[in-house]
This record gives C-alpha cells, sequence and structure tokens, in this order.
C-alpha cells in the first residue's frame, strides 16, 4: 500500500494481550491443594495459578491427578486441604453451580452433552444462570419471558456463528460426530460467558483437521473474547503451540512448571512421560 | 405432502421461536379445537362425553402432568394416583369449609396442595436415583392412600369414607352434582385443559423446559453448566404434582362424582403412567393421543363381539381388556418405543419430505 | 401497482425506493439463524452513512472500487455508496487467486477495496505492493482482524459510524448529498465488470446508468416484475447476471433480495425464501433433477409408481396448461390431483413454491430438463445474453418456449446475423466500452453500435433466436455442411451417461466423437445390473456400455437429421475415451470446459484412428494423480460406428452405417 | 407428654409385659419376610441379568399359584399340575425372551420397566380369563402340605406355630440353598452371575445370552410358584395378592437391585419390622393397616442416609 494521505480514523483495536511481557493479575491461585478418595492421594500438596488471559496447560501421564483437579477448580471435589483463591477471593465450600456464576466454565473429557436437546438448547442450557423471569412469566411465555428468551438467543447465536455450527443449530447432538460434539460442548461453556475455561481434552479422539480446527478456535476464544484458558491435552505438539505456561502433574504431585519450551526439556518431566508406555 | 415449508422464513426470533413455526401445524391446530370446542359439543351425545371426551382429557391432564415430571425431567414417578387424590381431597375441602368459594377457584386451589405434598415426596429426588427413586414414589402413593382411608376428617366423617361431590354452579351455571349437564361439565374440563396445556407448552420449550431436560440426560453435566438441581427437580415435582393435582381434582368433580380411597389406588397410578408412555415421554401432545388410545380401547373393545356376533360377559370382557392393554403396550414399545408422538413426528417428518422417502 | 422510480442512477432510484416503499423489504440476509431484514428505507439509510464515511476517508468522484467477497447486503450497500459519490464499483470474483485479483485491481486503478473478510483481506493486502492506486481497505466481518494493523483498513461498521457522526453534526450533509446526485447523469459509468474470457486478459466492461436502468425497467416489464418479488443472491457479484437481477432490476422494481448464510446454505436457504424470481444456469437445474430422481429411488414401489405416473401426466398435460393451449377439463382436474401429491411437494422440495418466472442461460439446457421443470408448472424460461449487453439480448416470452432457442430480441434490441453465422446486436444495453483497452473496444463494437457476440447463431422461422456454437469453432465438413462441435456436444451431454463430449470433423469428410460416461450415472447402472468393475476405464470399454452409447449417439443423429443445417454433421464415428478428461491433466478449464485444441493434440493418434476407421487402437497416456505424482495408462480403445439418418428435407446422408 | 408415652414408651412395655405374643409377632413377621425375600430373589436374577426392573415377579407368583390350582379344578392330579405349572412357567419364559426381551434389548431402562408392566397386565388379564377372576383355595391338602399347628409354651406363655408356615420357611430356605449351590458351583450360574458386572466376559463361556435369559426367568417362575404355593395356603389365591410383590420393592430399595444376600436379609428385616410396628404402633395410635406402607418409608428413610442401600457400594460421581 502507498503512503498514507489521512490520519487515522478509526481507533485501532487494543493491542493482543499476548504481546504483553508483564506480569499480570493473577486470577486464580491454588496453594497446597490436596485431595484423596478414601485412601487414596489424587492430588497431593500442589500449588499454582493461573493469570488472567493466558492459556494455561495442565499435562501429565495418565492418572496423574489432571482432571481432578479441574473438578477441584471447578467446584464438582471439595479438596481435603489447601486454599483456593479466585478472583482474589478465598473460596470456601462451593457447590458446582456457583462456580458458573462466578465465571468458571468447563469441557468434559467425555463429551457431557445433553443427547435428547438440538444444539441450540443445548447451548441455551449455558445461559441458565444468567435468566431472571420467574415461573409466572414462563407459564404465560409472551411478554417478559419471551424478551429474555431472545435477549439469550441473540447471545447464543453470535457464539453458534463464531464457533461455525450454524448448520447443525436444529440437530439433535446425539446425531453429531464426535468433533462436532466437543465444538458444541464449547459452545455451550462460552455461553456461560465465563472468565475461566477449563477445557478438559478438547481434542481427544479428533482427527488432524478436526485438531486444527479445535486449536484456532481455543486461540480466538482465548485472542477475542479475552477468555483465560485452563486446559488438559495430551498432543504434545498442540499444548506446546496454544499454551502461554504448561504445568505438569505426576502421580497428583506438580513436577514442572513454566513456559512449555521450558517444561519441555525438563528432565523430570521427561522421565515421567518415559515412564509410561507409549 | 400437505407441509409446504417452503417460502416460510423467519425474519425475527420471535417468530423462529414461535409455537407453530410451521403454518400447517396451526392450521391442524385450529381444526383440532374448532371440533373440540364446536363441533362435539353440538354432535357428541352424553355417552360420549361422559365415557370419552371428559376421560380422554383428565386423563390427558394428568400424564401431562406425569410427563412433565417423567418425561422431560426424568424421575419416574410410579405415584401418581395418590397426588391426584391430594388434589381432589383438597378440592372437596375447600369446598366444604369455604361453600362460597368458587369452583374454578377450589380446583386450581387445590393444584396447589399437592404440588406442597409433590415437593415434600421429591426431596428424596435430591439424593436418591433411577429405579430407587422409583421405588420411592411408591411410598407416596401407598402412604396416601392409607391417609385418605384413615383419616376421616378428610372425606367429613361420612360413613361411607368416601367423597361425595355436591352440586355446585358457576355464575348460577350448575356445574358439578348429578344435576349437571354433561356438555357444561364438557366444557368446563376443556378450557381447564386448554389452559394448563398452554402453559405446559410454554413452560417445556422456555428456560424450565430445558433445566429439566438437561437434568434428565445427564444430571452431573448439568449441575456444571450451573444448573441448581434442587431447584430443576423440585421445580418439576412441583409443576408435576400440580398438574396432576389439578386432574384428580376434575377426576372426582367433573367426572365420577365421588370417590373412595382405593380410586386413587394403584391401577390408577399405571394407568396414567401408560398414557404417558404409549404418547410419547418427554411430548405434551403424546399424553392426549395415548389417552385417546387408552380411554377408547375399552369402549370400542365393547362392540367387537357384537360386531362378530359372539356373546360375551362382562367380566371376560374385562379381563380381555386388560390382556389387550397389556399386550399392547409391550407391541407398542417394541413397534415405537417413543410413542405415539414419536409416530406422529415420524408422519409429519415424512409429510414434510414428501415426495422423497427420507 | 405502486408506482415505480423514474430516478436515472441507482443512488437516485434508492432516494425514490425510500420514499416508495418505505417499510418493505429491501434486503434480508440470513444470519445468526434468521433472516434478518433491511426495509429501503434503512438500505437507504445505511448506504448514506456508508456513503458519509468512505467520503470522509477520500473517495472521490470517478475513483475505483473494488468490492470483492460472497453476496452479502453490506458489499451491495457499498456499490450503491460509491455510486453516490461518483465512483465505479467494480466487483471481483471472490474466489479468484491472488494473481488474478491483482491483474483486475492493478489494471481497474482501485482506490478503494470493500471486502468480505479476513480471507480476502489478506489476498488484497498480498498483492498490495502491485496497487499503486489503492488507499483504503473496508472489511465487512471483523473477525480475526483485530490485530491487523488498522492505519488503512477499516471495518465497514466503523465507516458507517463515521458517516452517521458526520450526518447529525451536519444537517446539510444529506441535501449536499442529494445535490451531488443530480450532478450525475445517466450516461455516467455506473459499474465495471471484468469478463472473465477464455483467452487472455479479462476485459473491464464499462456500463453506464442507462444501460444498466433501461435493460433493467424493461425486463421487469418484459415478465411484470414488481415490488411484491424476492430473488436469491448466491451467484458472484462480479458477474453481471448477479449486478442485474440482484441489484439493478430489484433497485428498479423495488422487490427484495435475499442473501444466504454462506455458499454451503444456498440450497436451504432458497427453500425458506421460495423466490419467486429466479436464476441459476443450467447445470444447476440438472443437479436438482438428478437429485430429485435419485433420492426417489429409494421410494416404495407405490411411491415410485404414482410419481411416475404423474409426471407422465405432466409431460402431456403440464407444458400446455403453461403455455396457455387449451387443456379439456378432466385432464385439468387430474393435473391438480398430481399438483397435490407430486408437483406441489417437489416444488417446496426445490425452494421453488412461489416462483413467478425463473431464467437459465448460459449454456444449452437439455430439453428433457428444460420440460420437466415446466411441466411442473414453473415457468422456467431461456435467455441469451453476456456482460456487454448488460445481460439481455433475446428472452422467451411467456406462451412462447421452445427448448432449443434462445427467445425473441428483448424489448430495443435489434440483432443481425454476419454471414459467417455470427449474431451481432445493438440495444440500449450495449457497453460503453471496455476500461482501458480502445483495441479490444473497436474489435467489438462497431462505429454504428453492433457488438459481436462470438457466438454463430440463426433465427428460425419462428423468430426466436438459436445458438450453434461458438463463432469461431464453428467449421465445415469437406463436403461443405455446417460443424458445429459444440452443438453437437450438447446434444450428446444431454444424456445422463454422457459427462463430457469432444466432437471433430472441421475439414474432414465427417463428424466423430470422444465420449466420456459419466460415472455415476452409468456405475449406478452397472450396480442394477450386477456388472462389475474395477474402475472407470474398465466399465468405459464395458460393450453394453458401449451399446448403449452408441444409441445415444444415433439418436442425436437422428434428432440432428431433423434440422436441415445440420443434418449433414451428423456423428460418424465414436469411441469412449479411456481416462475422464481432467483439470488436473489440462484437459478442461478450471471451469470444467473442454480445451479443444489441447485434447486434440494430446490424443492425436485416436483421431486419426477415428476417421482411418480402425475399429481399435491402442494408446499410452500420461496422467496426473490427486496427488501430483504423474504415471501413465495404457489402453486399447474401442471405436464404433454409428447409423446415420436421412436429413427431413430428403437430402445429406444416403449411405447408411458401414 | 400422652402421646409421646404412647409412642415411645407403651410398645416396649407391651413387649416386655408378654414376650410370648412378641415371639408369635416374630414368627408371623419371619413368615413374611421370608416370602417377602424369596419375590425380591427373583427380581435380583432378572435384573442381574437383563437389567431389566421385572415388575411382573410378583404377578407370576399369583398367576402360578392360580395356573396350579386352576389346572388341579380342571382334574388333573396335584402333582401333574405342579409338572404342568412348570411346564407353563418355562413357556413363559420362553415366551418373555422371544416377545418382549429379544425385541427390546438396549433400550432405556424405563422402556423395559413399561414392557415388564405390560407383561404384567397381561398376565392379570390372561389368568383371570382362562381360570376366572374369582378368589381360589389353594390345594393345600393335595399337595401334602401339613396343616395343623405347633403350640409352643416359651415364656410360660403361648405361641402358635401352623405347620404349613414352618413348612413355607423350611421350602424358602432349601430353595435358597439351592439357588445359591446353583449360582456358585455351576458355570452356568456363574455366568449369571457375571452378567451384571462383564456381560462380554459372562458370554464367552459360550452360553448364549437368549439360554440365559430364558433360565433366569425360569428359575424366576420356579421360585415364583414355590411363593404361591405357600402364600396361598396362608391366604387364598386371588389377584388380591398382587399385593405382596409391591412388598419386595422397599425390600429391593434396602438391599440393592443386585445383591442376593441384600433381597434376603432385607425381605427378612421388613418382614419382621413391618409386623412389629403394625401390632405394636400402627395399630394402637394409626389405626391399622399400616403394613401397605411401612416397609416402603422405611425403605426412604434409609435411603436418604445411605443412597446406595445397605449393600450397595460407595459411588463415587465421575465426570
Amino acid at each position: 500500500m502507498s503512503v498514507m494521505e489521512r490520519p487515522e480514523v478509526v481507533e485501532s483495536a487494543a493491542v493482543s494481550p499476548a504481546q504483553e511481557p508483564q506480569k499480570r493479575e493473577v486470577l486464580l491461585d491454588l496453594a497446597n491443594v490436596s485431595l484423596s478418595f478414601g485412601g487414596v492421594k489424587a492430588i497431593n500438596n500442589i500449588s499454582f495459578d493461573i493469570q488472567r488471559g493466558e492459556v494455561r496447560a495442565i499435562i501429565g501421564p495418565n492418572g496423574a491427578g489432571k482432571t481432578s483437579m479441574l473438578n477441584v477448580i471447578n467446584g464438582f471435589y471439595q479438596p481435603q486441604e489447601g486454599q483456593i483463591t479466585f478472583k482474589g477471593e478465598r473460596r470456601t465450600q462451593m457447590k458446582p453451580h456457583l462456580a458458573v456464576s462466578q465465571g468458571i466454565a468447563r469441557t468434559f473429557q467425555n463429551v457431557a452433552l445433553f443427547k435428547g436437546m438440538s444444539t441450540l438448547d443445548n447451548i441455551m442450557t449455558g445461559r441458565s444462570t444468567r435468566m431472571r423471569q420467574n415461573m409466572f412469566w414462563q407459564l404465560l411465555y409472551y411478554g417478559p419471558a419471551q424478551r429474555e428468551e431472545i435477549a439469550h438467543r441473540k447471545r447464543v447465536e453470535e457464539i453458534i456463528d463464531f464457533l461455525e455450527i450454524a448448520h447443525i443449530r436444529h440437530t439433535p447432538v446425539g446425531k453429531l460426530p464426535y468433533g462436532l460434539q466437543k465444538r458444541v460442548e464449547l459452545a455451550r461453556a462460552l455461553a456461560m460467558e465465563p472468565e475461566l475455561l477449563l477445557l478438559d481434552e478438547p481434542m481427544a479422539g479428533m482427527n488432524l483437521e478436526e485438531k486444527e480446527d479445535m486449536s484456532r478456535f481455543i486461540i480466538d476464544v482465548n485472542e477475542q473474547l479475552g477468555t483465560t484458558i485452563a486446559l488438559i491435552e495430551h498432543d504434545m505438539g498442540v499444548v506446546m503451540d496454544l499454551s502461554d505456561r504448561v504445568v505438569v502433574l505426576d502421580y497428583g504431585r506438580k513436577i514442572a512448571d513454566g513456559p512449555p519450551d521450558e517444561v519441555q526439556a525438563n528432565q523430570e518431566v521427561i522421565d515421567a512421560y518415559l515412564g509410561v508406555s507409549h | 405432502m400437505f407441509y409446504r415449508v417452503s417460502g416460510q422464513f423467519k425474519t425475527s426470533y420471535e417468530s423462529d421461536m414461535a409455537l407453530f413455526p410451521i403454518r400447517q401445524d396451526a392450521v391442524l391446530l385450529g381444526v383440532i379445537l374448532l371440533a373440540m370446542y364446536v363441533v362435539f359439543p353440538l354432535f357428541a351425545s352424553e355417552f360420549t362425553f361422559k365415557a370419552l371426551l371428559v376421560p380422554v382429557m383428565i386423563y390427558s391432564l394428568a400424564a401431562m402432568g406425569l410427563n412433565i415430571l417423567t418425561g422431560f425431567a426424568g424421575q419416574l414417578s410410579l405415584g401418581t394416583a395418590g397426588f391426584m387424590g391430594v388434589g381432589a381431597y383438597a378440592c372437596y375441602k375447600l369446598t366444604t369449609i369455604f361453600p362460597e368459594m368458587n369452583v374454578v377457584v377450589a380446583l386450581l386451589l387445590s393444584g396447589c396442595f399437592s404440588a406442597m405434598v409433590g415437593v415434600a415426596f421429591g426431596l428424596p429426588s435430591l439424593r436418591i436415583k433411577g429405579f430407587y427413586l422409583a421405588i420411592a414414589t411408591l411410598a407416596s402413593q401407598f402412604f396416601l392412600v392409607w391417609l385418605f382411608e384413615k383419616w376421616a376428617w378428610l372425606y367429613n366423617y361420612n360413613a361411607s369414607g368416601a367423597i361425595e361431590v355436591r352440586t355446585m354452579d358457576f355464575f348460577g351455571l350448575v356445574v358439578t352434582g348429578p344435576t349437571a349437564a354433561p356438555v357444561t361439565q364438557y366444557y368446563f374440563v376443556l378450557v381447564i385443559v386448554s389452559l394448563i396445556t398452554f402453559c405446559m407448552i410454554n413452560l417445556t420449550r422456555g428456560r424450565y423446559g430445558r433445566l429439566w431436560k438437561a437434568v434428565r440426560d445427564m444430571d452431573i453435566a448439568a449441575e456444571l453448566v450451573g444448573i441448581n438441581l434442587m431447584r430443576a427437580k423440585l421445580s418439576a415435582f412441583a409443576v408435576s404434582s400440580y398438574v396432576v393435582g389439578v386432574a384428580g381434582a376434575m377426576l372426582v368433580f367433573f367426572w365420577k362424582g365421588a370417590a373412595e380411597p382405593n380410586l386413587f389406588d394403584i391401577p390408577l397410578s399405571f394407568q396414567v403412567l401408560f398414557i404417558a408412555i404409549i404418547g410419547g415421554l418427554g411430548s405434551i401432545l403424546g399424553n392426549f393421543l395415548g389417552a385417546i388410545l387408552i380411554v377408547a380401547l375399552p369402549v370400542l373393545l365393547n362392540f367387537v363381539p357384537g360386531l362378530i356376533g359372539v356373546e360375551v360377559n362382562s367380566a371376560t370382557l374385562e379381563h380381555v381388556n386388560v390382556m389387550v392393554v397389556g399386550a399392547l403396550i409391550v407391541g407398542f414399545l417394541i413397534a415405537e418405543p417413543h410413542g405415539l408422538a414419536r409416530l406422529w413426528a415420524l408422519i409429519r417428518e415424512k409429510l414434510i419430505i414428501w415426495p422423497f422417502p427420507h | 401497482m405502486a408506482p415505480m422510480a423514474q430516478g436515472a442512477t441507482f443512488p437516485h432510484i434508492l432516494l425514490e425506493n425510500a420514499d416508495l416503499y418505505g417499510d418493505k423489504p429491501a434486503m434480508r440476509e440470513k444470519d445468526f439463524g434468521i433472516w434478518i431484514t433491511w426495509s429501503w428505507r434503512q438500505v437507504l439509510d445505511e448506504v448514506r452513512a456508508l456513503s458519509f464515511g468512505m467520503q470522509h476517508l477520500g473517495l472521490e468522484q470517478g475513483d475505483k472500487v473494488a468490492i470483492v467477497g460472497a453476496n452479502r447486503p453490506q458489499l451491495y450497500w457499498a456499490m450503491c455508496a460509491v455510486q453516490a459519490l461518483g465512483g465505479v464499483p467494480v466487483p471481483v470474483y471472490s474466489d479468484s487467486v491472488a494473481e488474478e485479483l491483482a491483474y483486475v485491481l492493478e489494471h481497474a486503478e482501485v482506490r478503494f477495496a470493500v471486502v468480505e473478510d479476513q480471507e480476502q483481506v489478506d489476498k488484497v493486502l498480498e498483492v498490495s505492493e502491485r496497487l499503486p492506486y489503492l488507499r483504503h481497505v473496508i472489511y465487512e466481518d471483523p473477525r480475526g482482524l483485530r490485530d491487523y494493523d488498522h492505519s488503512q483498513l477499516h471495518g465497514l461498521a466503523d465507516i458507517q459510524r463515521i458517516g452517521r457522526a458526520l450526518m447529525q453534526d451536519n444537517p446539510h450533509l444529506h441535501d449536499e448529498w442529494v445535490q451531488g446526485l443530480d450532478r450525475q447523469s445517466g450516461a455516467d459509468v455506473a459499474v465495471m465488470l471484468y469478463t472473465s474470457g477464455t483467452t487472455g486478459r479479462p476485459k473491464g466492461v464499462m456500463l453506464t446508468y442507462d444501460n444498466l436502468v433501461i435493460s433493467a425497467r424493461n425486463a421487469n416489464a418484459f415478465d411484470g416484475l414488481d415490488s411484491r418479488e424476492d430473488t436469491v443472491a448466491y451467484l458472484p457479484m462480479a458477474w453481471v447476471g448477479d449486478h442485474v437481477f440482484s441489484y439493478a432490476q430489484a433497485l428498479c422494481a423495488g422487490y427484495c433480495v435475499n442473501c444466504p448464510e454462506g455458499p454451503e446454505t444456498v440450497l436451504a436457504d432458497r427453500k425458506e425464501i421460495a423466490p419467486t424470481y429466479f436464476f441459476a444456469p443450467p447445470r444447476v437445474f440438472e443437479g436438482l433433477l438428478t437429485h430429485i430422481l435419485v433420492r426417489m429411488q429409494d421410494a416404495g414401489r407405490m411411491k415410485q409408481a404414482m410419481f411416475h405416473h404423474f409426471l407422465k401426466v405432466a409431460e402431456r398435460v403440464g407444458e400446455r396448461l403453461l403455455n396457455g393451449q387449451p387443456v379439456s377439463l378432466w385432464e385439468r382436474l387430474y393435473y391438480e390431483v398430481g399438483e397435490f401429491c407430486v408437483y406441489g411437494p417437489l416444488k417446496n422440495q426445490m425452494g421453488l413454491s412461489r416462483l413467478k418466472v425463473g431464467y437459465t442461460a448460459g449454456e444449452a439446457i437439455g430439453p428433457e430438463i428444460f420440460s420437466f421443470y415446466r411441466s411442473l408448472g414453473l415457468n422456467l424460461k431461456q435467455l441469451y445474453g453476456q456482460t456487454e449487453s448488460s445481460v439481455f439480448i433475446t428472452l422467451q416470452p411467456d406462451g412462447e418456449i421452445y427448448a432449443d432457442t434462445v427467445g425473441v430480441p428483448f424489448t430495443g434490441v435489434e440483432i443481425k446475423i454476419a454471414d459467417n453465422g455470427e449474431v451481432l446486436y445493438r440495444s440500449p444495453g450495449s457497453f460503453k466500452a471496455y476500461f482501458k483497452n480502445e483495441k479490444a473496444t473497436a474489435e467489438t463494437k462497431t462505429e454504428e453500435g453492433w457488438v459481436h457476440t462470438g457466438d454463430a447463431g440463426m433465427f428460425l422461422e419462428n423468430g426466436h433466436l438459436k445458438i450453434i456454437d461458438r463463432a469461431k469453432d464453428v467449421g465445415k465438413l469437406s463436403d461443405g455442411s455446417l460443424f458445429a462441435p459444440k452443438y453437437l456436444e450438447n446434444k450428446l451431454k444431454f444424456f445422463p451417461n454422457i459427462k463430457e463430449a469432444v466432437a471433430f470433423g472441421d475439414a474432414r469428410d465427417f463428424a466423430c466423437a470422444f465420449i466420456n460416461i459419466d460415472l455415476t450415472s452409468v456405475g449406478n447402472w452397472a450396480e442394477r445390473n450386477n456388472i462389475s468393475y474395477a474402475s472407470y476405464q474398465e466399465l468405459a470399454a464395458h460393450p453394453q456400455v458401449y451399446a448403449s452409447i452408441a444409441e445415444h449417439v444415433s439418436q442425436v443423429n437422428k434428432d440432428l437429421a431433423r434440422e436441415p443445417m445440420m443434418a449433414g454433421a451428423q456423428i460418424k464415428r465414436f469411441l469412449i475415451l479411456h481416462k475422464e478428461l481432467d483439470a488436473d491433466d489440462g484437459e478442461l478449464t478450471r471451469t470444467l470446459k473442454v480445451r479443444r485444441k489441447f485434447i486434440a493434440e494430446r490424443y492425436a493418434p485416436l483421431i486419426e484412428a477415428l476417421f482411418d476407421g480402425s475399429s481399435q487402437k491402442h494408446v499410452v497416456t500420461e496422467v496426473t494423480f490427486e496427488d501430483g505424482r504423474t504415471g501413465s495408462i495404457e489402453a486399447d480403445v474401442e471405436i464404433r460406428d454409428v447409423e446415420r439418418f436421412a436429413s427431413a428435407d430428403g437430402q445429406g446422408m444416403q449411405e447408411a452405417a458401414e | 407428654m400422652d402421646a409421646l408415652y404412647l409412642m415411645f414408651v407403651d410398645p416396649f412395655v407391651q413387649m416386655a409385659d408378654a414376650p410370648d405374643f412378641f415371639l408369635q409377632v416374630l414368627w408371623e413377621g419371619l413368615v413374611s419376610g421370608v416370602l417377602y425375600a424369596l419375590i425380591a430373589l427373583g427380581f435380583v436374577l432378572i435384573f442381574k441379568s437383563s437389567r431389566i426392573f421385572n415388575f411382573a415377579q410378583g404377578i407370576m407368583v399369583v398367576f402360578a399359584a392360580l395356573t396350579l390350582v386352576g389346572l388341579y379344578e380342571m382334574g388333573l392330579p396335584a402333582w401333574v399340575s405342579v409338572g404342568v405349572t412348570l411346564l407353563v412357567m418355562y413357556g413363559l419364559a420362553m415366551c418373555v425372551e422371544r416377545v418382549v426381551l429379544r425385541p427390546l434389548v438396549g433400550q432405556p431402562d424405563i422402556i423395559l420397566f413399561m414392557a415388564s408392566i405390560g407383561v404384567t397386565m397381561f398376565l392379570i388379564g390372561f389368568g383371570e380369563f382362562v381360570f376366572g377372576g374369582e378368589n381360589k383355595v389353594m390345594i393345600t391338602e393335595a399337595l401334602g402340605i401339613p396343616t395343623g399347628a405347633i403350640e409352643l409354651n416359651p415364656f410360660d406363655g403361648f405361641v402358635l406355630i401352623e405347620e404349613k408356615d414352618l413348612t413355607a420357611v423350611i421350602m424358602a430356605v432349601l430353595l435358597v440353598l439351592g439357588l445359591l449351590l446353583f449360582l456358585n458351583k455351576t458355570a452356568m450360574g456363574r455366568a449369571i452371575r457375571a452378567l451384571g458386572d462383564d456381560p462380554q466376559a459372562a458370554l464367552s463361556v459360550g452360553i448364549s445370552l437368549s439360554q440365559i435369559w430364558v433360565l433366569v426367568w425360569f428359575i424366576a417362575g420356579v421360585i415364583a410358584l414355590a411363593t404361591g404355593i405357600v402364600w396361598g395356603a396362608r391366604a387364598g389365591v386371588s389377584f388380591a395378592l398382587e399385593v405382596i410383590a409391591y412388598k419386595a420393592l422397599p425390600v429391593l430399595m434396602l438391599g440393592g437391585l443386585e445383591s442376593v444376600a441384600g433381597a434376603i436379609i432385607g425381605g427378612i428385616a421388613i418382614g419382621l419390622l413391618e409386623k412389629i410396628f403394625e401390632i405394636y404402633w400402627g395399630q394402637p395410635l394409626l389405626g391399622g393397616n399400616t403394613e401397605t406402607w411401612f416397609a416402603f418409608i422405611l425403605a426412604l428413610v434409609v435411603l436418604l442416609f445411605r443412597p446406595q442401600g445397605l449393600f450397595g457400594e460407595r459411588i463415587i460421581e465421575r465426570v
């Protein structure tokens, strides 16, 4: 393009957060968290934090306690020991549905969609916590309930557009191929407008093309919506590409924590992975 | 074939989320309503009102209530009749304690009592799941019937132990008791059933419908997307029991005229459950289809022996009826486990894509 | 009927439409699950805001503005906004590769580019060094563009916001804008459309407002189109057809243009809208018909029988009804039964339930396919036109439909046939000139205003024009009879079993043809008849396949014999090619048109064999596989003779097959 | 205070005052409990092998008894009637497998459950259609079941033990022992037991699912016949008996749907407790007839504290 003739007219969009090197706000902090079932320690004295705006990967061999970690973060399991601080507030007893209203949403390792509902309805359930109209208006439907429904439908349609699933809007999710189900699940999580998004193996069981799509969406979510993401993933290539920082678990302990390349070179991490048959 | 969806495009979410996004459905409903409100009252006989139309309406409503709980929220209940009984007894007590109370008000209020009882018996659903819960609902069934029998205050210490509906009027029009005209009662039932159906359709297609279905399909996931399980389940119990209670009150007030406790025993629960299942779980329409089938079947069976020239006594006919219903249930479950509503959905789908086969 | 707008330029007409039609829908776009609708008033508001915004960015009279993207309302608005400022929009094929895009943008000297999304932004930025005039790029969809350098890149909505703010600050702006419009005249260039051109670089066809407005108004009058119509905008915006159907005619008649959600949802979206005015190239109609027949094959016997029975009824009655010919009451009633059971539902499935008039053009459409649609009661017609003529040269008037002609000269169009058979026309729609290409202009448009179409054609007795072939392809057999290869090939291709055909015969003694069978269609047939085959090659060489193709060819000959000018060029010998013609091997263009010359060179031995009378020929052919590797296949290709027929007037071929 | 006394003190005073009567109550409760346990056992077997919550189990009891008596009334000798009834039960098992299970395999639980209710209805209708709807008397004597009574005199009191009840208990114990032997010692039995946990492994033994289903439903039929005989001997044979079928349900809640031991222990516990409650609390305080609901409420309360039932494993929910 040639030389500019006029001064810039439109305020240019803010620079991507990824380009800011300085220290950022800690969104979630886990301190000395332990969790056990019966006598089995699933998580053993683990501490790490998640900073606002980053993509944080949690990796480790099978049975390392990764999913348990997510379950602790969103209140599905109560850790026996340790402190969890979210948005600067220390959390005590907590129910999963409250985690959602505080701004934590997640997807699941094995797709956990509502099989009897359409894609649209599935995503709409993600808006449940934000819907206010009471039973009376719901019975009448027309009026406040309808207005609310439409307002949320608009939000959901934006997400549908964002994740490019418009063509399956009215398909029952049970009939969708696996890759798309994963995407619908992501859509449902996004519908909760979370500040922290937990993704449990978002690319498990996908082919290369689907993985690429999903990676793109995760980056888009992080960059365009500014959502902080914590993800568990087995595909090392994906982890290295996507994440800003990586924490490595093994047998419920934390064995490494840091930028991807650093973690990749860590001897203990290599050992842990080699110890697991591949 | 009849369905020509081409050209029916939506320019707003209001129209996209309308009750009948496809025009032909609305037309069809219009025709049905016309038949119900105009044609039947003009031509139906007293027998038709008493033996077919009113029972179909009332059973449909009861099944609808059950369907909210079982079909939408996934909580299997075997105790429907007990809650119907609560509605009936509540309505009876209300109209005797407050004789001036309008019968419609009493009817709609009595649902509140069954809703409360329903919530109380729904509390275990927070901890108990699946078949265990189904059996637990039987507890309410047996306990409530026992209560209707033993708590004489409920039936105003009648020597017979039964409740009898006195003659009541609605702004001068006699609507209950032996002197009420069947067509009046029919209209009453029809209007109330229409209203409640409208409300239930609204409820199930909106936020509550989604809450319930989410709990039904996967309750853990529902909790993790922020749904308060207690609220979702108990609301299902409350709404379901309310509707069931009103159906129970109508059963006594606009149809039977009197009731003994054992009317609300387990066979009625099963009758309603059959209707819901044969009609189709998770469907509002299905309740009506199921009720038509279950109510019409014995009436039709009555005619069969006459048609083929065989004399059969009424007891045998009764036995055959039970047998046929049993066989029908199994047959239906095999042919279309998702009920008549699904069958209609499939037919409708076929009509929409006609002439293509799929 | 409401009065029509009278303005001379599109912005004028828009201004009038906003008054005339106000809140009636002007545009719809399927987005976020519903058809978002803009009324004429809203469109005016959007266009005006965009116009001010672009003016603020520095758009001046005479500036060329590239429009790149799929059919989005915003891009149509951009065209109008540019025109309102005296600029010239240059729609560009959005699927063109960067190199082609660069050429057009460079040649057109565009100063602005209004593009759809990130993909197009990337393409434009990639070639921006070659575009010295380009100042600003405006995008519609901001997705993925957040981190781009925004010094010369702007969101369309942002530009509109600036425009609206300016309008608010300056109440006189609107009046100034209208005054600006009044300074323009119908003779100004409205748009520049680049024709793809089979040879050489694309040429920029300059069409004036008069060209477009008069043509559009005539066309609307011709078919009685008014503000109640709906059309679907799904063909490339850079193509003159879309420009006329979705822009010029829509503005002039005040009807609503509907933009589908995306290319993959066109079918579903068309079904929802059910357009009343619809254009599609023949291949779309062919595809639809095949789709219908394939889907019906899975139906039960009863249903199939009913379906085909009623199609037969339609064949007998439908077209006569449509043409207003006498039909007995019984037949009429029976046709209504068919309408209920079959035709109505079929039209519903195709999204053509509300069709008032449909057009097809560009290539010849198979007569069976054409009459199939017409027999269902769809008023499908053919037209003949090109970019240089603002589309319309000839059209078929209602009631005068012949499958093999393209209709009578359009309102205000004069046509003459040159000695070599080429069709020339002179019309209010004929273009002003090619941009920066006087040589080409002079070659195409004579001093008197006659434009060379490059097509050979003839007028039939009924006054309808029949197009035979590209003028330059038409040749003569050695006995002097006319040989029009494409005409023969099209006739062959109307058979579903034949996918591609290449005819040879110029300066030869007789005509011959290469045939490519349609693997889907013939494969289906083979499956039903338990004929197993491992490859295209094997299936192509199967004697039964040969037999059925030979039947097709002789059927074509029979048809040809009935046509006085064509009877001499019946096909004497043919062969089924041992491989499918492939764009990867250079045998087809990327738009899947046959590259005759290349094929003639590549398969020279086969052509020789066709003409020297041998019955078999061994060949080795190089092929390129999908992954880019090359290899070769060899085969013994059988050559067959076909029966030929005496022409209708008793002359021509006497000798039977050898 | 009176109420509190009546509820919390008086019943125990009564028990201590008349220990012989208490023993009698216990015995009655035990006999019912054993029968509940038998029916529950039929449920458990079927649930383990085919994941069907077989509502028809109770009706099979009545159907078997009705068939037996009906056949006898038609003139067949008693023991021949038993044999034929067994054949009928086998036929029933085959029909259920062919007509219900096979077409519905893989459907959601609730559908199978509904199907079993359908079977229940059908059996009621069919039984009444063939053998008539009126009450019948069990052919106790013809089968050689003793009808006398044994008097015991513990605590200087008086306890009456009817011999047919004793027979019932003995028969039940023998039946359970035989069943346990079958389940634990034979390949078929082990396959059935394994079916619940690991269908693939069970099938690898070489027994087809259909065979297992037929067998299990037949065993359930045999149990039903035995139950029908002894219960019929006590209460007569009619479809009013189906009430006892419902009694097996709280037993299942307590004992767990898949636990054989749970069914036995739960059945006896419920038999005992509901009898005691009825005699010492129900009749004096609540107007009696509390047996219709007591078991359910008891099971409900227990489940509220232990959702997995008395014999279930603690469930850890995973996502």
